[in-house]
């Protein structure tokens, strides 16, 4: 038991608050059941993100690396730290072309995705029509379908269109497994977006199309975020039918390391130099949408 | 623009033309009967007409595959049995 | 939600629809037609029948690949849920060091597919990789490029690095809706931390877990760039997943009968799979009503 | 069952609260008799969740001591504290079936199973879960689950109190009623240590034998409603409680009068001359249409016709002012009011003044 505390508080006063604080010495916490070991479990994740970190770490290290000090001894950290690989790929265009490639393709297809997939979304959230779960259906088999199978009528489909190494063919070969993911993203966050707010705008005489762009759009903007980060992130990691698709023009960055292997054996510091390049535009996207990410996760729909 | 490489022939665009018949009636079914008379068949979760067809589709594919790896090139009895296969799943699934 | 009924609503997906029928419908079609003829280039066909498929279900290449396949998906599976629902526990569910922790958790999975190949390349090798050194340096036999075992653990190993992380964050996505009352609840009623994950967390996870799942296992079973760039499919075949094999006989030796056979009987494997998951997923989501 | 005593409690969220500001709940000092019903009534953010999480024990109050009976809780876990909860939103275990959720308090306290069945099928049959007792309780109705949380506390024989956090939110209207009065029924019957928090006046009057009235982090009165009804301790209570809420007008009080806009009002009572800002309330029940002696020009804004009664919405000067009329008498153009004397209420800074003996 506690000492009592001070009497002679006016009924509705409010009691100094040290008159009662020495009684009840660190009682302002919180319990959450934290025992010993509850409060050693950030160890997990901890060591998650090492094993996660380290070989990006290593491939950090070695691009700022001279070949002779990577195939000579064996250190944790650069002894010499040099950016020479980096400038022959800054300096070299048919490696830097390569990340514009990508760039322009995964853009394109960004957008691309996530235009088709606004209306579909909203057809699929809010109306019932002829064939509609069968529809969606056969659009995730598609995000299922593996890329291998594909890749030979592929290439003559684009060819016999004539977009063989254009950013272009890349963008929309892509749609394949993105348009059904940004679909099953936005129609999550549609349906959480109350129907009401439909009928209000109607009613308020707004048009469809500005009900869309002024009215529904805004309210799923953290939805549109996140299937965007996920188009262009499956965009820019995917290789197999981008190199398919490609040749020299529209040749994605993924593809152009292949050539570091030279007569003169690896080039091993510029293909840790350009692999590190592959990582900073994934990184830049990630933070930028890290408060989504959890949600983007859920898709809308936990 | 030319489109040779498809590399057409006659039983795979007399399949594919089956296949997008099917697709059709089964567009008009629904359109006369909508709904896709849904119900809760042997396996045990609500399946519709295109449910049905699906499953008999994709039943029908493996049984020809097992038809080919297991007895032999002649596919007309797979077929056959294809062909039951689906009536009883448009039946009790 | 009760949806109305209007049939023009196709008008808004026609897009989707056209623009995903261009890439999937009329190379798929191509595929079935190259599966029942022969080629020698310059299209010529021949009509082969359904020879090309007895020939794919009938070929030890074509069953081995396929068991490799469903081994290595088995095992990812086994590893990475277990492992990404144990992290996404032990994640702290608010505070400075939640985006952080999610951020750097997500960096792999931004990583182009053939760049995780050279990373793995590269970390497991004994002469210029930190793994493969340590290994060495610690008297542990290890050589990815010779031994089987040890290129089956580098390739998986390589797989719940890069895509682990997922199921964490699908799971953390999961936990971090369920309503706090419900911890309260079970404090209320003295559950152990175990019923609390039992009868709390791991019902509420559900359904992120099957997307999880579903994803898991099929990017898993058409796994390509990742094992290619790393092994190329060896030593010997023992890391020669479907997708490589079909690769190596579709473009390698323009065997485009034969592939086209083993790429529908590979379809049709993954299309019932997808099927069957959807179909446990989207049933789950209904019970709830 | 037992005793809750709040000795001295006080809360705030922050380290070192200097100002009566920083404290989201104000001291209270309160005895809670066992086996009542209290309601905890307030508008959102009034501090009345953060009092029930200091006697749930997920807020350790940073002053004060809780008292359960002669034991001081006051640093003791949740799970210690031998309490139950309902919660706004029901919370049950999806996975199990309804007899294994009521099974999962006494499961985790390693009673006997012969000891569990028993209670179990007591509690379902006490709730009128019968027929869906092997059910899972994933497909039920939000009622019914909201039953089954309740069912997780009456099953325990060692229960303190059952603790209510808005319990109806979620529940359909006809349904809310009916589910009220069981529970009433059931709290008759068994006699639990009821607290019961909401922001809906009728729920707490129709179901507490005592109503906590909270406000801006401060209890401002504890009484039974007739209470809170007659003697408003607080001029929010008066315009809390009742529909419409009582009338508040600044007024100059002396003796036993009161000057409201110029026009004398009687007082039941004598009051002393206050000073700071002073007003008097009257319920709208206790004003009465009457052009005699002292009586008041009202301007009429509006008149709602509710069935048995009519309310007369209008204004003394730029105060509002309603009253509640019968049935059957037709209101002239440019009425005037009297209150009835015995029912004025006196208030200095909105706190009642007691009439001098």
């Amino acid at each position: 038991m506690t000492s009592s505390p001070s009497a002679g508080t006016a009924p509705h006063g409010f009691p100094a608050a040290d008159a009662l604080a020495p009684s009840r010495p660190q009682a302002n916490v919180r319990r959450d059941g934290a025992t010993g070991l509850a409060r050693l479990s950030f160890l997990i994740p901890t060591i998650y993100i090492i094993f996660l970190l380290l070989p990006i770490y290593w491939l950090g290290t070695m691009s700022l690396k001279t070949n002779q000090e990577i195939l000579g001894a064996f250190t944790l950290w650069p002894t010499n730290p040099t950016l020479a690989n980096y400038r022959v790929i800054f300096t070299d265009p048919s490696w830097y072309n390569g990340y514009i490639n990508s760039i322009i393709y995964v853009a394109l297809n960004t957008v691309i995705s996530v235009s088709v997939a606004l209306p579909a979304a909203y057809a699929f959230s809010r109306y019932r029509f002829l064939g509609d779960k069968h529809l969606f259906f056969w659009l995730l088999t598609n995000r299922m379908a593996p890329p291998a199978v594909f890749a030979l009528p592929f290439f003559q489909l684009y060819s016999s269109f004539g977009l063989i190494d254009t950013h272009i063919a890349v963008a929309i070969a892509h749609c394949l497994f993105n348009v059904p993911l940004a679909v099953w993203i936005l129609e999550g966050f549609m349906s959480g977006v109350p129907k009401e707010i439909d009928e209000t705008a109607y009613i308020d005489g707004y048009s469809f199309p500005r009900f869309f762009v002024k009215i529904f759009m805004p309210l799923i903007a953290s939805g549109i975020g996140v299937a965007a980060f996920f188009c262009f992130m499956f965009s820019w990691v995917e290789l197999l039918i981008a190199r398919t698709l490609t040749t020299t023009a529209a040749k994605p960055i993924a593809a152009t390391m292949t050539r570091t292997v030279s007569a003169s054996g690896m080039d091993w510091g510029v293909l840790a130099a350009a692999g590190i390049l592959t990582i900073i535009p994934g990184a830049l996207v990630i933070w930028f949408v890290r408060n989504y990410i959890a949600k983007g996760f859920a898709l809308g729909r936990v | 623009m030319t489109l040779s490489w498809m590399a057409w022939t006659w039983p795979t665009a007399i399949f594919f033309i089956t296949i997008f018949g099917l697709l059709i009636g089964m567009g008009v079914w629904e359109y006369a009967v909508p709904g896709g008379s849904p119900r809760v068949g042997i396996l045990r979760f609500e399946t519709t007409r295109g449910d049905r067809l699906f499953v008999s589709l994709l039943g029908s594919a493996f049984i020809c595959l097992f038809w080919l790896g297991l007895v032999g090139p002649s596919l007309w009895w797979a077929l056959a049995l294809c062909l039951g296969y689906a009536l009883c799943v448009f039946r009790w699934v | 939600m009760e949806k109305t009924w209007n049939n023009k609503a196709w008008f808004m997906v026609l897009p989707v629809l056209l623009l995903v029928a261009f890439s999937a419908v009329i190379p798929l079609m191509t595929v079935v037609n190259y599966s029942v003829q022969d080629t020698f280039g310059n299209n010529e066909f021949f009509w082969a029948g359904t020879e090309w498929f007895e020939e794919v279900l009938a070929s030890e290449r074509f069953h081995d690949a396929l068991f490799r396949n469903l081994a290595f998906s088995l095992i990812i599976l086994a590893i990475e849920v277990p492992l990404g629902i144990a992290i996404a526990l032990a994640m702290p569910r608010s505070g400075f060091w939640v985006p952080v922790c999610l951020v750097l958790m997500a960096l792999p999975l931004l990583i182009p597919w053939n760049v995780v190949g050279t990373i793995w390349q590269v970390f497991g090798r004994a002469d210029i990789g930190l793994l493969g050194h340590t290994l060495a340096y610690l008297g542990i036999p290890y050589n990815y490029t010779q031994d089987p075992v040890a290129a089956w653990i580098t390739v998986i190993v390589m797989d719940v690095w890069h895509w682990t992380s997922l199921v964490v964050l699908l799971c953390y996505a999961g936990l971090v809706s369920i309503p706090e009352a419900y911890y309260q609840a079970a404090k209320i009623d003295g559950a152990s931390r175990w019923s609390v994950f039992r009868y709390i967390q791991l019902p509420k996870m559900h359904r992120v877990l099957l997307i999880a799942v579903l994803l898991r296992f099929m990017d898993s079973f058409m796994i390509y760039t990742e094992p290619f760039v790393v092994t190329g499919g060896g030593p010997g075949n023992s890391t020669t997943f479907l997708s490589i094999d079909l690769v190596k006989m579709a473009i390698g030796q323009f065997d485009l009968g034969p592939a086209a056979a083993m790429s529908i009987v590979y379809f049709l494997i993954v299309l019932a799979l997808s099927w069957v998951f959807y179909t446990v997923m989207t049933n789950y989501g209904q019970d709830e009503r | 069952m037992s005793r809750i005593t709040l000795d001295h409690i006080a809360h705030s969220y922050l380290p070192s609260p200097k100002t009566e500001a920083d404290f989201a709940l104000k001291e209270v000092h309160q005895v809670w008799e066992d086996g009542s019903a209290y309601a905890l009534l307030g508008p959102s953010g009034c501090g009345k969740t953060t009092l029930l999480n200091i006697i749930s024990g997920l807020i350790t109050p940073s002053h004060g001591r809780v008292v359960f009976g002669e034991r001081d809780v006051t640093l003791l876990p949740t799970e210690a504290r031998n309490i139950a909860q309902v919660f706004q939103f029901p919370v049950i275990y999806d996975t199990m079936t309804v007899a294994e959720n009521l099974a999962f308090p006494l499961k985790n306290r390693k009673v006997p199973q012969a000891e569990i069945d028993r209670r179990v099928a007591e509690t379902i049959e006490m709730l009128g879960l019968g027929p869906m007792a092997r059910r899972k309780a994933r497909g039920l109705t939000a009622d019914q689950k909201q039953k089954i949380s309740l069912g997780r506390g009456l099953v325990r024989s060692d229960v303190n109190a059952i603790l209510f956090d808005e319990p109806l939110t979620v529940i359909d209207p006809h349904m809310k009623w009916q589910l009220r009065s069981q529970l009433k029924q059931l709290h008759r019957r068994y006699g639990f240590t009821m607290v019961y928090v909401t922001h809906d006046q009728t729920e707490a009057l129709t179901f507490a034998d005592k109503v906590v009235v909270m406000y801006a982090g401060e209890v401002v009165q504890v009484g039974t409603p007739a209470e809170l009804f007659e003697r408003p301790k607080h001029t929010f209570v008066g315009y809390f409680i009742g529909s419409p809420g009582m009338n508040v007008l600044p007024a100059e009080v002396a003796g036993d009068r009161a000057v409201v806009g110029g026009h004398a009002v009687a007082l039941g009572q004598h009051y002393r001359p206050q000073p700071g800002r002073t007003e008097i309330g009257v319920r709208p029940e206790f004003v009465r249409l009457d052009d005699g002696a002292g009586s008041l020009p009202i301007s009429v804004r509006s008149v709602e016709d509710i069935g048995r009664y009519r309310i007369l919405r209008g204004a003394i000067g730029p105060h509002e002012l309603n009253a509640v009329l019968p049935e059957g008498r037709a209101i002239p153009a440019s009425p005037r009011v009297v209150f009835d004397p015995a029912r004025v209420n006196v208030y200095r800074d909105a706190h009642l003044v007691e009439a001098e003996a």
